[in-house]
């Protein structure tokens, strides 16, 4: 399948840029005329993605997080990744309610938002290398 | 609540494109306010305190209302 | 200088991504609290340049966009660049009204508007390589 659009992103894990990759990914995905409820899905499983980035893969220090996105006739895939700590057990991660870091009062439902909110998502990662979500909406047809 | 959701279903689909003009509509009355408020230009994170609307979000809202060839402001209407 | 947030985006050479890659600076550069008059300079600079790079640079066809945005504590520099055709006289394409394609209707204002909008641009290209432009802007004061 050939997107027929597509851009990539990169930036500083601050906080600070959470909210400007949401609606980075947000302005983006517009351009196929999603409906307010399709767009708020994609702004909140992107939140969480690169609020997890920040949190988990860099741990709160300094590093670089990507974002990419690409546009089909009727659906997008947003890729959301980090060079950070990677994750020990994916099974357990996607757990809900599952949370490495308690004392952050993390929710632990990260991942169970972003399975609920995108028709489908793909997590990838490996201890000392890094993570990378794959996730993948598909648009109610015009 | 009830009545904002049946007439969500009721008109289908709410687009995005007519709630960011929503915003954007309301983040120009804003700004006059604020302008004549303070005798000087508002800052975007003074219009997003009073509009209770991120920075980042007012931002894009704003691009609904400015231009002809947006992103947002032609489809779906 | 060191920039105390950074983000860098690549996109299609398709004017729908204009509209895209403006809302993308602006929403970036907000994190310094400007007014929205700064913001529209901004917008509108960035826009002459991803439009250059699409009309001139690949002259409608394929290709990548680049724009880079550093954020100083009063301040921003935003980078623009394609690997499209070049620009043969940068003297030349700096002039007031002073367009290559006078039969796309083009002002030739667009270098002019950004020299207005912004505090310093510099133009680096090379026949056959491509072209970057640099822009910086202060903003106000708090
Ligand atoms: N990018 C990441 N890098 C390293 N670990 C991660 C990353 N994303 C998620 N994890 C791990 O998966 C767990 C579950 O994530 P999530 O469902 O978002 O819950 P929470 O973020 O509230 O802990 C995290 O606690 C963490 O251990
Ligand atoms: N990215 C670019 N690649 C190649 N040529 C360019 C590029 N940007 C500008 N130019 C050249 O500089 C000229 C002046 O640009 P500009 O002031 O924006 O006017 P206009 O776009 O209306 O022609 C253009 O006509 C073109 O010849
Ligand atoms: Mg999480
Ligand atoms: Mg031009």
């Amino acid at each position: 399948m050939q997107p027929i659009n597509e851009m990539k992103l990169e930036f500083l894990s601050r906080s600070s840029n959470e909210a400007f990759a949401r609606v980075a990914a947000a302005a983006f995905v517009s351009q196929l005329d999603p409906t307010l409820e399709e767009l708020a899905d994609i702004k909140t499983s992107v939140s969480e993605a690169v609020t997890n980035c920040i949190i988990h893969g860099y741990e709160n220090g300094d590093g670089y997080i990507k974002m990419s996105c690409m546009l089909y006739e009727n659906s997008a895939e947003i890729t959301v990744s980090d060079q950070g700590r990677g994750i020990d057990d994916i099974e357990m991660a996607r757990q809900p309610l599952y949370t490495s870091k308690p004392e952050l009062e993390r929710s632990g439902m990260g991942f169970t938002v972003m399975e609920t909110f995108m028709d489908e998502i793909k997590i990838i990662s490996e201890p000392g290398m890094g993570t990378t979500i794959k996730m993948f909406k598909r648009f109610s047809p015009k | 609540i009830g009545e904002i959701k049946r007439f969500i279903r009721d008109d289908g689909i709410i687009k995005v494109s007519r709630s960011l003009k929503e915003i954007s509509n309301k983040a120009r009355v804003t700004k006059e306010i604020m302008s004549k408020e303070l005798g000087r230009e508002p800052s975007i994170s003074e219009m997003s305190i009073r509009l209770n609307i991120p920075a980042e979000e007012l931002v894009m809202a704003m691009e609904a209302g400015c231009s002809p060839e947006s992103l947002y402001s032609t489809v779906g209407e």
